[in-house]
């Protein structure tokens, strides 16, 4: 253990100083998912395959909707997509005052979200 | 405010979250770099790091804990099940995060929330910590007292 | 007059990673008796296990983050079972790399654990920056840090590919130095074998009545290793090990065992990579499982079971998780009792009770 | 009367000037006070012991004690005012008493012979007869000359007056609402009150047999207190303090024998000087030590004093602080011109000492009883002083002096206030007392007190400490037994007093204070926290006017810190934690403060706590008898080596 | 040096001193983090610490808390006053002393479970350290004649090398360093004495303890005398990194022990060391006999 100390105490150490320098992200990183919206075919099963209910597809208003603070980047959503729409980010999502939903619109450029009240935080009165 | 002390709480996580809270007191990620010191003692600590659902049973100690932190203090919720009790939706036993328990500053994504999420969630702590600090010094109480228990949160 | 003093351990306590009580009554610093208290992280999650066999890939893996991916696996064998499934070579391969990577990173962090309980920060530190190492590489495996969601009832859903194998292999050969280099310390630095040796033993006798299972069965002298007979890729050919165990069952044998099984560990991964050679990642299954499981997997705490009852739909009519905790956790109530104080979070430590999974 | 001055050995070593005669007529006054000092508490307790009925017993108390403190004073002021060293009666001025000693000693063998027949103890029977025997022979050989000062008092006697007189008034006193509710209260009073008047006999007296008189006294005194209860257990101990003291007596008998035999005097005054004698001479000077260390349980005669605490508080009080105990110290103060210079014996003398410290100190850790802490220390402080004795110096007597002074007070307010919670709760255990704080906050302050003022600088007590350990670095080896005592000391009394202020939130607190303290307790108490922390303030004062007197000027001054700065007196230093102490306090204002609970890891947990003892009974028992072993053979090396040297096999 | 500037130093000395510690607190956890192959915190974080304690809520259990911890301050702060002033080293030590035993009494005064245990172990270590310091500063009183610290004149360092390691065991103990940070032992007893203590309080306690630490280097600085000025600042300020570096390395090759190996250890050691030394100055060396 002496000489590892000396060894350590010497060298450089270890870290990796984030946020100085960029996060390290090996490729092939699962970070956010992400809808390219023109391909949708509003088939829904991403809807119906996220295992923790994070996508909320509007077929009426033509937006995927994706509560980041409940996915839980398994992947399924873009396993299941039959037309590639949905795609994942090497970046991770963000942390934020209040949960985060970010929503997708066929219309929109790109992504914009905006704070809802997540229905899932009165989910306790139903149980 | 350069010396966050905090204090780290498994409500009923999975211990994903946990491992990576302790994952940053070491070498690779080493917050010790901006002060961050795991002090586990809600009477030193400054930040709150609470992973879990907060399960029935750990509700009332997280309620004692937070009580027991002296102000001004933050509050992050690491992961996806802190945050919104996501992966464990179906599951009967649980507050569905932590802020339906506790006021939440800070909701850190992921599953587990990866290190550098946690980093970045305490760097927009320490923004709400001089709003904190301030509204202290001024004496206009902030957030102080516990929600009621059963309260939704209105100001979304 | 009592000189009992009663002393609190947890739910929140700096060496217990999870909410596990202890109520110590201590006589002077010397424990007399222990109260356990669990339940701190009961989520309910069997329930919620019967709800949609799909998503169960994903929701078993969230029973625990240290062994998730054991969790998933033995979820997966399981429907397998059920579903009468053949699972692809590749895939069992590919399973049991992630299988013996999380292996690694979960011994290292014990045992760093187990050197912070002892108060060998250092130790602590060297433990968990190489412990990095190894969860940079199930992130370039399988994109994740901690729930590496690979799997899938009848294969695995993510690949390795060649460059992939190559990038983990040459990792493996810088890390192997360094991971024997820790060997070294545990083996024989001075103050760790004080604090370690000796303290927390649990005799054959003990282990065998108590029925532990893991690396705490291992280290006093019960060479039970579910890898044997269990149905992960450990029987496919060219892939060979031998149980690692020891005699002394205290919390220095603990660690040993996991720091050989460590090192045994990346020569299996070396092993697997070996043996990888092309071919489907998942059988196919169409419909819903319909019939009863059982499986099991030597997850890094010892040998894990699911029992499965399915019922031919989406809905699974019960899940029964055990974990290896719940059986390694009781016996503490025999090994605190006449400890010192300070050997208390050592011992806990070392038998490593996890308390998410055995709460679930 | 007539005045005379005598040589005070000390003060002959010393070499201090004589400060001139008193004009005539004032002695007499002197005189009278002595004698009163000895008379009145005796009167008192006679009287107490007609007065049946409660009121005037109580009355009958506090007169007496309040006359004894009176006196006490005068005595004091008498002497500085007029600037005696010391007062002196010849054997013809007190000769109506001549005959009344030698009666009340020969009346006191005899009942001893009663209490050792009754009580079925051989021993006592032995020692007694071992008395007896040697005594009515030595009556027949003895010529007393009529000018020989058989009463004579210096400032080492009037600081000893003085603490028996004020320190044991107010415990009488005390004891009055203590023992309220006792059946036997008139002798129990008498006992305690003769106690102070025999005490005092015995620290005026030249004469040894006189000494020997008193000395016998306080024996039967303190056997008589400590069976008070008249507890199997009470009984028991009593006895033991009995045998224990007697068999010091004998020590004491034969030492004056021996001491006329190789020196032909039985003044104290005349006590040869220790490079004046050698060989068997040497061995009176032994057996006197021996005797002084039985009465202040040295080891190994610590036994007694430890079972003596059966006895009720005010008797331990007693006992420990103002009377009893310190008598052997007193001897060997006196006694150390006389060994001190001996190499040999001022080593097995220390020795005794030192390890009486050290071991108490570190017995006293594994203690669950306050009374029981309270005794180690006691021994052990008193072994402190043996130490001081036996190293001899000037600036060793000083430390051993204000020591025994300091010492003194503390730890009567100790034991009083151990008695309040005792009185009020029914326990004296340190376990219980856990929280005291909040039950009786006055009495746990004073606790406080006593504690800090016995241990912590800038007090009184540390004055000396800091003495001794000045000293030691001229005898290492005393020095490392200091070593380890004054850590193991913090130990103890850091861990009692810390069970006393714990306490949990203050919110919790209303309900708990207790019903309005006695004023008995409250103001006794209070004077002596005045009085310990009043004459830390003054000890320049006291040095001045009790110490310098017996001792002369002294070379070198622990009252002042000095440095490069030159120096800085030990009390500023009191006086600026004290003044910063408030004033911080008011600035922070605390009372500010958020009032929370203890952390528990989050979870509602009733939580006990017991202190820790660190060794087992079957541990201390072990290294008790170790540690016997090791006193004892020095007490045989104390007569082993005078006879060595008479035989010529050993060059001192 | 005139009277004024003697006072003028004395002064600066004994508000500087802790503000030192506090820096080599900084150098300490610098270290320590390079040697576990981590950045870690900036040199002046201990300062960020304490300012960030000042403005924290106020918060205790009870008020006797916080006079045992302004006392425990005083206490140590006199006793670096005195030791500033070049005074009585028996003082010193017998004043720091005073100090920890109020610290030990603030941590009783909370019913508390951990703050008590903690305390029962300050007290152990009290038991383990004292004497040995007590008896290094006899071994000096010994061959310097004095224990006024203004006329220390030889390089103590060559006498008393022994006492000198004995002093960094002290060290060890007093800086809360495996082996023998009993007291505080993060991973048994959270904090030990400093659990009940946040904010202000708290920051109250951690200067007390940079000034009780200054004591110990304020000695340990005594062992290195020199007739020039610069020599000697330069070889006092060595000696102080050595220790501290020694001490970091035992902290960073051991674990913790329990207490009873502490104070068996300690105390055999510590003073089978120093009576080594003083035997040796005394009887057996050509040194000087009194
Ligand atoms: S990645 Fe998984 S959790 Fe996230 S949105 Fe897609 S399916 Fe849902
Ligand atoms: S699965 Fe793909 S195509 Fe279908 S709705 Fe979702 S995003 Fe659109
Ligand atoms: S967010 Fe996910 S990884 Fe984190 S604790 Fe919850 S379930 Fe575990
Ligand atoms: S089922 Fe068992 S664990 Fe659940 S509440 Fe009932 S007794 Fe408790
Ligand atoms: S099976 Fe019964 S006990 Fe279990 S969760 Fe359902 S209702 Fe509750
Ligand atoms: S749960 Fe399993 S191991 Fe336990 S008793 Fe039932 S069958 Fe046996
Ligand atoms: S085996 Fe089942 S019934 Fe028996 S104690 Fe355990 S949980 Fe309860
Ligand atoms: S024992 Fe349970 S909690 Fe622990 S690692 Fe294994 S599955 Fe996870």
């Amino acid at each position: 253990m002496l000489r590892s100390t000396f060894k350590n105490l010497f060298s450089h150490p270890n870290t990796k100083r984030y946020p100085s320098v960029p996060a390290d992200l090996p490729q092939g990183n699962r970070g956010r998912v992400e809808w390219d919206m023109k391909k949708c075919i509003w088939c829904m099963l991403c809807q119906k395959n996220c295992p923790t209910g994070a996508i909320k597809t509007d077929k009426a208003g033509k937006t995927q909707s994706v509560v980041r603070n409940r996915c839980i980047t398994c992947g399924r959503c873009v396993e299941v997509c039959p037309t590639q729409t949905i795609f994942m980010r090497q970046q991770y999502s963000k942390p934020a005052m209040e949960p985060e939903i970010h929503i997708y619109g066929a219309e929109m450029m790109q992504w914009e979200y905006r704070v809802e009240n997540l229905p899932i935080l009165n989910h306790k009165k139903k149980v | 405010m350069k010396s966050p002390w905090i204090l780290h709480f498994d409500t009923g996580s999975c211990n994903g979250c946990d491992l990576e809270i302790w994952a940053l007191l070491t070498p690779k990620y080493d917050v010790e770099r901006f002060g961050m010191v795991n002090k586990a003692n809600p009477k030193h600590a400054d930040i709150l790091l609470i992973t879990g659902p907060v399960t029935k049973k750990c509700e009332e100690r997280l309620r004692k804990l937070y009580e027991q932190t002296p102000e001004p203090k933050l509050v992050i919720a690491c992961g996806d099940c802190a945050s919104t009790g996501a992966p464990f939706m179906d599951c009967y036993n649980h507050n569905h995060g932590v802020n339906n328990v506790i006021p939440v500053d800070v909701f850190v994504p992921g599953c587990a929330c990866r290190p550098e999420a946690i980093i970045d969630a305490v760097i927009i702590g320490i923004n709400k910590w001089k709003e904190k600090a301030e509204a202290m010094e001024t004496n206009v109480s902030h957030e102080d007292k516990i929600m009621p228990d059963d309260s939704p949160r209105s100001d979304q | 007059m009592s000189r009992i003093s009663t002393i609190p351990f947890g739910p929140q306590h700096p060496s217990f990673l999870e909410p596990l009580h202890l109520k110590l009554n201590l006589e002077e610093e010397r424990v007399v008796s222990v109260e356990l208290s669990q339940g701190y992280n009961h989520r309910g999650m069997e329930y919620a296990m019967e709800k949609d066999w799909k998503r169960d890939a994903f929701l078993s893996e969230r029973v625990c983050g240290i062994c998730s991916f054991h969790h998933g696996t033995t979820y997966c064998q399981t429907i397998e079972a059920i579903a009468g499934l053949q699972v692809p070579e590749r895939a069992l391969i590919i399973r049991t790399i992630m299988l013996e990577l999380q292996r690694i990173t979960s011994h290292t962090l014990t045992l760093g654990h187990i050197a912070e309980a002892v108060g060998y920060e250092n130790l602590f530190m060297q433990f968990f920056r190489e412990r990095e190492e190894f969860m940079r590489l199930a992130n370039l495996i399988s994109g994740n840090r901690v729930h590496y969601s690979m799997n899938w009832p009848g294969g695995v859903r993510r690949d390795i590919s060649p460059e992939t194998a190559k990038e983990l292999e040459n990792k493996l050969d810088e890390m192997l130095p360094k991971l024997q280099m820790l060997d070294g310390v545990v083996r024989k630095d001075s103050t760790w074998l004080k604090r370690t040796k000796g303290i927390g033993v649990l005799t054959k006798e003990q282990a065998t009545t108590w029925a532990v299972v893991g690396p705490v069965a291992r280290a006093s002298g019960i060479p039970y290793d579910v890898r044997l007979s269990g149905n992960a890729g450990y029987h496919l050919e060219g892939i060979r090990f031998e149980p690692v165990w020891r005699e002394e069952g205290d919390c220095w044998a603990r660690a040993m065992v996991r720091m050989d099984e460590t090192l045994q560990s990346v020569d299996l991964i070396r092993q697997c990579l070996g043996q990888l050679r092309d071919g489907p990642l998942v059988a196919q299954f169409k419909g819903h499982p319909n019939g009863e499981g059982f499986s099991r997997n030597e997850a890094p705490r010892g040998e894990l079971m699911y029992w499965i009852r399915a019922k031919g739909e989406s809905k699974l009519d019960r899940v029964k998780i055990r974990t290896p905790a719940f059986v390694n956790i009781p016996p503490l109530a025999e090994m605190l009792p006449g400890c010192e104080f300070p050997d208390v979070p050592v011992i806990v430590v070392s038998v490593d009770p996890c308390v998410c999974c055995t709460d679930r | 009367m007539q005045r005379a001055r005598s040589k005070v050995p000390c003060i002959d070593k010393l070499n201090l000037s004589a400060p001139p005669l008193p004009p005539l007529g004032i002695m007499e006054l002197g005189g009278w006070l002595l004698l009163s000092l000895i008379i009145v508490p005796m009167i008192g307790g006679a009287a107490c012991l007609g007065l049946g009925r409660v009121l005037r017993l109580k009355a009958g108390v506090i007169v007496t004690s309040s006359l004894t403190i009176l006196l006490g004073l005068l005595l004091f002021g008498y002497m500085t005012w007029n600037g005696l060293a010391s007062i002196s009666m010849t054997a013809a001025e007190v000769a109506p008493f001549s005959e009344v000693m030698l009666v009340a000693d020969f009346a006191l063998m005899l009942v001893f012979l009663y209490s050792g027949y009754k009580e079925r103890s051989a021993l006592v029977v032995l020692f007694a007869l071992a008395q007896l025997i040697p005594l009515t022979w030595f009556e027949f050989v003895l010529s007393g000359d009529l000018q020989e000062p058989v009463i004579m008092v210096d400032f080492l006697g009037v600081m000893m007056a003085l603490i028996t007189s004020i320190i044991g008034s107010i415990i009488c006193i005390y004891a009055i609402k203590y023992m309220e509710h006792d059946a036997h209260q008139p002798r129990f009073f008498a006992v305690m009150l003769l106690f102070l008047g025999v005490m005092n006999g015995a620290v005026f007296s030249n004469d040894l047999l006189w000494f020997l008189v008193f000395w016998e006294t306080t024996t039967v005194c303190s056997y008589l207190l400590i069976r008070h209860e008249g507890t199997a257990d009470a009984i028991r101990s009593g006895l033991r303090a009995l045998t224990y003291t007697l068999g010091g007596g004998v020590a004491l008998v034969f030492a004056i024998i021996l001491l006329y035999h190789y020196s032909g005097t039985t003044l104290l005054s005349q006590l040869p000087l220790g490079n004046a004698i050698s060989g068997l001479a040497l061995v009176p000077i032994g057996l006197f030590a021996l005797a002084a260390f039985t009465k202040s349980a040295q080891l190994p005669f610590q036994k007694w004093l430890l079972g003596a605490m059966v006895a009720p508080t005010p008797v331990s009080a007693l006992l420990h602080s103002s009377t009893m105990v310190n008598l052997g110290v007193y001897l060997l103060l006196r006694l150390s011109p006389s060994f001190s210079p001996i190499p040999e014996l001022q080593y097995a003398v220390g020795l005794v000492g030192g390890v009486s410290f050290l071991a108490t100190s570190v017995l006293a850790i594994g203690q669950s009883s306050s009374k029981k802490v309270l005794a180690y220390s006691t021994i052990g402080n008193l072994g402190l002083i043996v130490l001081c004795a036996a190293i001899g110096t000037k600036e060793a007597i000083y430390a051993g002096m204000l020591l025994l002074l300091f010492h003194a007070i503390s730890k009567a307010l100790l034991f009083m206030a151990v008695g309040v919670v005792k009185h009020e709760t029914g326990s004296e255990d340190i376990e219980p007392m856990d929280g005291l704080r909040d039950k009786m906050p006055f009495v746990t302050f004073a606790l406080f007190v006593g504690v800090i003022t016995l241990l912590l600088p800038p007090f009184g007590m540390f004055a000396s400490k800091w003495m001794i350990s000045e000293i030691s670095a001229n005898y290492p080896l005393f020095a490392f037994l200091l070593a380890i005592g004054f850590g193991a000391s913090v130990v103890y009394y850091g861990k009692w007093l810390g069970r006393t202020f714990s306490a949990g939130p203050m919110r919790a607190r209303k309900s708990a204070i207790d019903q309005p303290l006695s004023s008995y307790f409250k103001w006794t108490l209070l004077a002596l926290m005045a009085g310990a922390v009043g004459l830390s303030f003054l000890i320049s004062q006291v040095v001045a006017y009790l110490i310098v007197p017996y001792l002369g000027p002294l070379h070198i001054d622990v009252l002042f810190v000095s440095g490069a700065l030159g120096m800085f007196p030990m009390f500023a230093l009191l006086v600026v934690i004290v003044v910063s102490l408030t004033a911080l306090a008011l600035l922070s204002g605390s009372g500010k403060a958020e009032i929370t609970d203890a952390y528990t890891g989050g979870e509602p947990f009733v939580f006990a706590n017991s202190g820790a003892y660190f060794f087992s009974e079957k541990t201390a028992g072990k290294a008790i008898i170790l540690i016997n072993a090791i006193a004892v053979l020095l007490l045989i090396s104390l007569f082993l080596f005078p006879a060595m040297q008479e035989v010529g096999l050993w060059a001192i | 040096m005139g009277d004024l500037t003697l006072y003028a130093l004395a002064v600066f000395l004994t508000l500087t001193a802790p503000l030192a510690v506090g820096l080599l607190m900084g150098v300490d956890r610098k270290l320590t983090a390079r040697m576990q192959n981590r950045v870690g915190p900036p040199l002046l974080q201990p300062f960020y610490d304490l300012f960030k304690l000042l403005g924290k809520e106020r918060r205790l259990i009870n008020p006797s808390q916080a006079y045992f911890a302004l006392g425990y301050l005083l206490l140590e702060g006199t006793s670096l006053v005195v030791l500033a002033a070049q005074g009585d080293l028996l003082v010193v030590f017998f004043l720091s002393g005073a100090g920890s035993l109020f610290l030990v009494l603030g941590a009783f005064s909370a019913r508390s479970p951990f703050s008590q245990m903690g305390a029962q172990r300050e007290l152990l270590q009290i038991l383990a350290y004292e004497p040995v310091f007590f008896l290094i500063i006899v071994s000096i009183g010994i061959q310097e004649h004095s224990f006024i610290s203004r006329d220390m004149s030889q390089n103590l360092i060559v006498t008393l090398p022994l006492s000198l390691i004995a002093l960094v065991a002290v060290l060890v103990i007093k800086l809360q360093k495996s082996p023998y940070d009993i007291a505080h032992a993060h991973t048994e007893l959270v904090s030990g004495p400093l659990v009940e203590y946040s904010g202000p309080y708290l920051a109250t306690v951690e200067l007390a303890r940079w000034a009780e630490i200054a004591v110990v280097f304020g000695i340990l600085t005594l062992f290195w005398n020199d007739p020039e000025p610069v020599a000697a600042l330069l070889g006092k300020m060595v000696l102080v990194f050595a220790a501290l570096f020694t001490t970091l390395v035992i902290d960073n090759v051991t674990a913790r022990l329990t207490r009873r190996r502490m104070v068996t250890f300690t105390l055999s050691f510590g003073i089978a060391l120093v009576a080594a030394n003083i035997i040796w100055n005394l009887y057996l060396g050509q040194g000087v006999g009194i």
